[in-house]
């Protein structure tokens, strides 16, 4: 038993029986739903769900079902990472089911050809106005202004009115989804110019979000304002006593949580090669899963990004699990409730375990 | 066989009819095996599960675009990974450029709205309101093609010169629902206008309407109310003399050809591309021939 | 009166329809160690909130270094050089000890605004020494406050600023929570302090403290100043009897009646 | 100036600056929005919007407007009852719309008539069984025991778990929603017994409402349960330390707004003749908005269900003011946001300024 | 020994790899009053929450009133007849003095299980008279406890332990945020209990009060007890020598080493 005592002078400490980190317990949990699946897909259909059964790959894996499990979450994990920070402030943000929808319709009325097999584009939004074929600069910062704004006012709400970010939020969600469909009468908006086609296409999606997780988990662990974000979702009245700007910093959270929305919008758009007014509904929900299961605490204060992007993975494997076994759909969503809920458990579980000793 | 088929809604009513007869005609069938994933309305979990049919390698799919605008990018998914593709009940619009092994089964939306505010301006005029007369319109969601495409269909008829003695009140929108429908209804009777019908993007919100009217003691006889989709509710309450008018499609027959495309595709044989079910208006005359069709 | 560091005028503070704070005129001196006493609920923290604005006051003037101020919150009190140890003691419960002590003042190694890369090694280091000076124990120097007990966190407070030169400091309470040696070491940073010629305004309930390291003791009861008393012209009895209201100073009669 | 000192000794008290109670603000939230409505009816419409400007009634008030707005919430306002007491513990609950789903065509299956128009019900799910035109004890049973299970879950989730509410409940959204769709296999119940129909008929959903409002509103204000759900709200480890059973209390709370949910599924389904498995999406928002609305803290410990009352009244208001003005569709839902928004930030402002002096 | 009413036997209590509590052996007779010394972070905290069943201990033995007992939680523990003032006070923000005061065990007008109608009139009065006894100054009676000063939470928390009997009391710093005249009243509380035959623990930093109220004293350090001293053979030189470690008794010398 490697011993020591630790810090200033005081009690025992034993190194070996620190706490595992949280990410650790999310990640056990993710193999071992994989290997549920796996284990059932053995069972019940004679198949691997990882491995490549039929010869189809070059590789052992089945290349397909490891892409598409990412693929498919990539673009709510990109929304997850803003969703985290907000979280981590101890806030929360109903929006950006919405924000994804009005940012890709905007975005995309920007981003359309003038013509589509010699026609005129029959979408076309900005036809009139000669707003076709643009450069790909031009969609790509509309869509992020969306972001900006739609974010900008959330954080000023939440900050300035002090009205629970729940309620300042949940009016965004129903607002820009107002706006989503009141763009273009509720026509969706397609053919897009063949450089924007190119940022949803293939697996830009993925190194995108891998990109941004990077980006943020490095911010968060090493800047001020990674430190603030955690210190106002520990203790905001704390915060504020040690000078901490609480006000502007939230602004500046929720801003990058719709900014990250609209970078899920642009993606999105070009990645389906259309913009609906209906797009992202309900997207809020699984980037807050996503972010919670991967040890997010919505009192504020504790996880991280890597622990989102296990999350992230883990609802990929569902998704793609459940078709592998044929599950029948009625029950996927019966069951994909019960895995969430049995997920967060599991974390719960390992972690007071690890705490108690 | 497997089939994998993605439909756009689970908790649609006509898409549940259209379903539901997709997977008994499986049923009766040897060797064929069926799995349905719902996408909610969501595009993009749509183009995510056609991509999942494929890493788990089914022989053929077929597609209720949730969005006939984002079918490019499924059609391209398919191609790429050589898999029969079919779309059922809405029309893509890439529907000229369809590759070999795509095919589509649908109806073409223009003609169902177009049929029922037809019909309905033809009822006005023969209760004698061809001087004038005052309606107002329930639309669907917003975000879906059918409530917009129908709701164009409604102005465009009454842009008709024949048409054109229609004066729309107000239009708002009830989501589909019957519930939201009854209570915009009965918002609407709250400011005490008079009005002649109400054209309804679909059945149900047509029963709504007609809900609220009788509990606020409106004669039916008086109002010409219209629907879309010819469900049973519809039809019952058309026989009680509540709703004038509605739109037939043939759902279970949808799914039937769209599955039968789809296998012949997977066999590699030979299908028609393009195939129109048409939309069938009915009313109190010929409402009997629908009944326990949807 | 430039030696003067903080007046206050009529400061006066009503939460609703509670007179938490009436009418306190108080100044203190540079250099000066000034106690403030009073039973429990007298207004002693809400006089500090005032100040320091964490809350904002009903009526009166505040005058800090030479001007009247009107601080918007805590941080413009800081930023103006008022160091405070809380008597909620304000740390963030899921940061470890460095994180806390340099909240809001982080060290940087590379400056790029609110993403300014942080300087934890030189954090680290700093709050061992800090650390040192207030003689607590601390197992786990990596722990997160949570798990510390209630006289760890109070030194961690009193840590933070003790570490940060300042025009005024203030201490609400700093010594409640601890134990015997701990205090002891507190109480040589107040020392630490009065060598250094910086002013302290010292909550606190005991007595032998007070007499042992201020200047001049003020009384608060029933949300009013009663007593100013210099040290050497009172004693532990008499000022208890100033507390009690058995006593009040003649020139405070009227605002105790 | 009456002032006084209160208590046992010690400060002055001034019993004239008293707070105002919450639910005060509330109200004239809901009176300046009455008032903006009346006033925009004037000058857009030229005429009232309470009042009977056509002379159709008996009184000075247009009534059926009156009945509307209130009928139009009344069967959400029986869910936001039950979330009001979930969130006065500090927890949140999102499954409320899919209870209401799922009760409601479960509910509906039992209360299904033989024939329609002289032929065998068309819609008949218990047909073959023989379970039609049962006594409507018998769906109202089912229905409600459909509450009790899933808010049951719910609360032993939360309680034993200690997995977040957020979590348990979107887990049970998830979850019901699917065993609403699955039931019939999305198939839409209609035709109900004449008894079953009577339950959300005409003003029947008001009535039941009211007295649901007012009968929590006395538990929660006299008896223990009340006090011991504030308690929690207000301090989960204090309340734990003076010996309540808070996992026990817990599963009560979540387990009545499960209750109160079925009840809502019960007379929506009866209102509209029919059960669809759609039927309330969306609903745990405003039920959730109407609570916070209505002054309901969502940190738990503060609120009550008068408040929650006059929260859904500003809605019922807001969706009628709407139409009232018939104002475009596209702009309603932009619109409403903002007031969703505005109406907590009023009631913030109110707040403030009144504990200011 | 029938008249010891609890007994510890090698308690023990790790955080992950903190040793907070290690191997206490503890015992306290009926009557008796018992205190808890030691600095900041030396388990006395620790030592009350594995008592009380707030936490579970890591291993030992508890017995309590002559059975050996394994709490499931604090409901337990105040049910077989432990009332304890919690250093974090356990108090409910949103709740007035008497709501809190009554948590857990209102006064009932009409019994409907959880849906008992409650008798406010009743508890406002035995509120109103168990505050008297602690001395503390409450303006608005009706206030809710976010609005209390430091001292006053401290009273209402004390009062509501000294309101209800019970076999063991246990006190966690009761007036460490106190004023001199609400200390004197706590301590006149504690009289009474003494006078009572009710038996306590308390722990404190205050060694003058511990030495006026107390038979015993237990000295804690480093999460382990390395003294056991009655009050008659020791005084406060001795005791702070074993609590900063210059002395160990001899029964204790292996634990501490
Ligand atoms: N937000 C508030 N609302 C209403 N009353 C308040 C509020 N804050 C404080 N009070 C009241 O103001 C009075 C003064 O409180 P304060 O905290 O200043 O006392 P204190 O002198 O610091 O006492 P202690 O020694 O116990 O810390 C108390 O009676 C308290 O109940
Ligand atoms: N949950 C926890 N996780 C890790 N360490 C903990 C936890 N709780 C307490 N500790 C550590 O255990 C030790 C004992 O803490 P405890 O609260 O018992 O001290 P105490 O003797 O009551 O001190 P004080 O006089 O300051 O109240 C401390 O070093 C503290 O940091
Ligand atoms: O997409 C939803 C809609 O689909 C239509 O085809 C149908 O007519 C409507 O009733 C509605 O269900
Ligand atoms: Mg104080
Ligand atoms: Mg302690």
């Amino acid at each position: 038993m490697a011993e020591t005592t630790h810090g200033i002078g005081g009690l025992k400490y034993d190194h070996s029986k620190r706490e595992r980190p949280q990410e650790l317990n999310v990640f056990i949990a993710l193999i071992l739903i994989v290997a549920v699946f796996e284990g059932l897909g053995f069972w019940l259909m004679g198949q691997s769900f990882l491995f490549d059964s039929g010869d189809r790959f070059d590789s052992i894996f089945n290349e397909a079902r490891l892409q598409i499990i990412i693929l498919q979450v990539a673009i709510i994990g990109i929304i997850a990472i803003g969703v985290t920070q907000v979280i981590l402030t101890g806030g929360i943000d109903l929006s950006s089911g919405s924000i994804v929808g009005a940012a890709a319709m905007i975005a995309m009325s920007f981003a359309q050809v003038a013509e589509v097999n010699g026609f005129p584009n029959p979408k076309g939004i900005f036809i009139e106005q000669g707003w076709v074929d643009l450069p790909v600069i031009v969609p790509i910062a509309v869509g992020l202004a969306c972001g900006v704004v739609a974010g900008g006012i959330n954080g000023a709400l939440v900050a300035y009115t002090k009205i629970p970010p729940f309620i300042a939020t949940l009016g965004m969600m129903v607002t820009a989804r107002g706006v989503a469909k009141w763009w273009s009468k509720g026509q969706p908006i397609s053919f897009p110019t063949e450089s924007y086609s190119k940022l949803g296409a293939g697996m830009t999606p993925v190194v995108i979000f891998l990109a941004l997780a990077v980006l943020f988990h490095l911010i968060l662990r090493y800047t001020v304002y990674g430190k603030h974000t955690y210190a106002i979702g520990s203790n905001e009245a704390a915060a504020r006593m040690s000078g901490i700007n609480v006000a502007r910093h939230k602004v500046m959270v929720y801003t990058i949580a719709g900014v990250l929305a609209s970078v899920a919008a642009i993606v999105l758009s070009s990645k389906n090669l259309t913009a609906q007014s209906g797009m992202g509904v309900m997207y809020e929900l699984d980037a807050i899963a996503m972010a919670v299961i991967g040890g997010i605490s919505l009192q504020g204060g504790r996880g991280s990004v890597i622990g989102t992007v296990i999350g992230a993975l883990i609802f990929g494997v569902i998704i793609s699990g459940f078709t592998f076994l044929r599950l029948d759909a009625y029950y996927q969503e019966m069951v994909k409730g019960a895995i969430i809920v049995g997920a967060v458990v599991l974390d719960q579980w390992r972690q007071n375990k690890g705490g108690k000793t | 066989e497997t089939i994998g088929v993605s439909m756009a809604a689970f908790d649609d009513n006509f898409l549940t009819v259209l379903r539901n007869g997709m997977i008994e005609t499986a049923d009766g069938m040897d060797g064929v095996d069926i799995q349905v994933e719902d996408a909610q309305n969501d595009v993009a979990r749509q183009l995510d599960q056609i991509n999942n049919f494929i890493a788990s390698g089914v022989d053929a799919i077929i597609v209720n675009a949730v969005d006939t605008s984002a079918t490019q990018a499924m059609s391209a998914a398919a191609e790429s990974a050589g898999v029969p593709l079919v779309y059922v009940n809405r029309e893509p619009i890439n529907v000229d450029e369809l590759p070999d092994n795509q095919a589509f089964v649908a109806s073409n939306e223009i003609e169902s709205g177009t049929l029922a505010a037809f019909e309905g301006c033809k009822m006005l005029r023969a209760a004698g309101y061809a001087g004038g007369a005052d309606i107002y319109i329930l639309m669907g969601e917003l975000s879906n093609q059918a409530a917009v495409q129908r709701t164009k269909d409604f102005h465009d008829v009454i842009s008709m010169d024949m048409c054109s003695f229609i004066n729309i009140v107000d239009e708002q929108t009830a989501n589909w629902s019957r519930d939201e429908a009854t209570d915009l209804m009965t918002n609407w009777l709250s400011s005490g206008d008079e009005f002649q019908a109400v054209f309804a993007n679909n059945d149900e919100m047509a029963i709504g309407a007609i809900q609220a009217l009788k509990a606020s003691g409106v004669a039916m006889d008086d109002v010409i109310v219209t629907g879309v989709d010819a469900t049973q509710d519809a039809l019952v309450s058309m026989s009680q003399g509540e709703l004038d008018v509605t739109v037939f499609q043939d759902a279970a027959g949808q799914g039937t050809g769209a599955l039968n495309a789809a296998l012949a595709l997977a066999a590699g044989e030979e299908v028609d591309q393009k195939v129109y079910i048409p939309f069938i208006l009915v009313t109190p005359d010929n409402m009997g021939e629908f009944m326990g069709a949807n | 009166m430039a030696d003067i560091i903080l007046k206050t005028e009529g400061l006066t503070k009503h939460y609703g329809g509670v007179h938490a704070l009436t009418n306190a005129n108080f100044e203190i001196r540079k250099g000066e160690h000034v106690a403030i006493m009073g039973d429990n609920g007298a207004g002693k923290s809400t006089f500090v909130r005032q100040i320091t604005a964490v809350e904002q006051r009903t009526s009166g003037k505040i005058t800090f270094d030479g001007k009247e101020v009107a601080f918007e919150g805590p941080l413009d009190a800081r930023e103006a050089g008022i160091e405070t140890v809380f008597q909620t003691l304000a740390l963030a419960d899921h940061l470890d000890v460095s994180d806390n002590l340099f909240l809001g003042r982080e060290k940087i190694l590379f400056k790029l605004g609110p993403f300014s890369i942080l300087d934890y090694k030189g954090m680290r280091e700093a709050t061992r020494a800090a650390l040192q000076k207030t003689g607590v124990k601390i197992p786990n120097f990596r722990n997160t406050i949570q798990n510390m007990s209630g006289g760890q966190r109070q030194c961690v407070a009193i840590a933070r600023t003790a570490t940060f030169h300042s025009k005024l400091t203030i201490m609400d309470e700093p010594t409640a929570a601890l134990g015997v040696q701990e205090t002891a070491q507190v109480e040589n940073i107040v020392r630490t302090l009065k060598e250094a010629g910086e002013p302290l305004i010292l909550i606190s309930h005991n007595m032998r403290q007070v007499m042992d390291l201020c200047d001049r003791i003020v009384v608060f009861r029933r949300g009013q100043i009663v007593a100013n008393l210099k040290k050497e012209e009172t004693d532990g009895q008499d000022v208890v009897a100033y507390i009690t209201g058995a006593k009040t100073q003649p020139e405070y009669a009227e605002a105790a009646a």
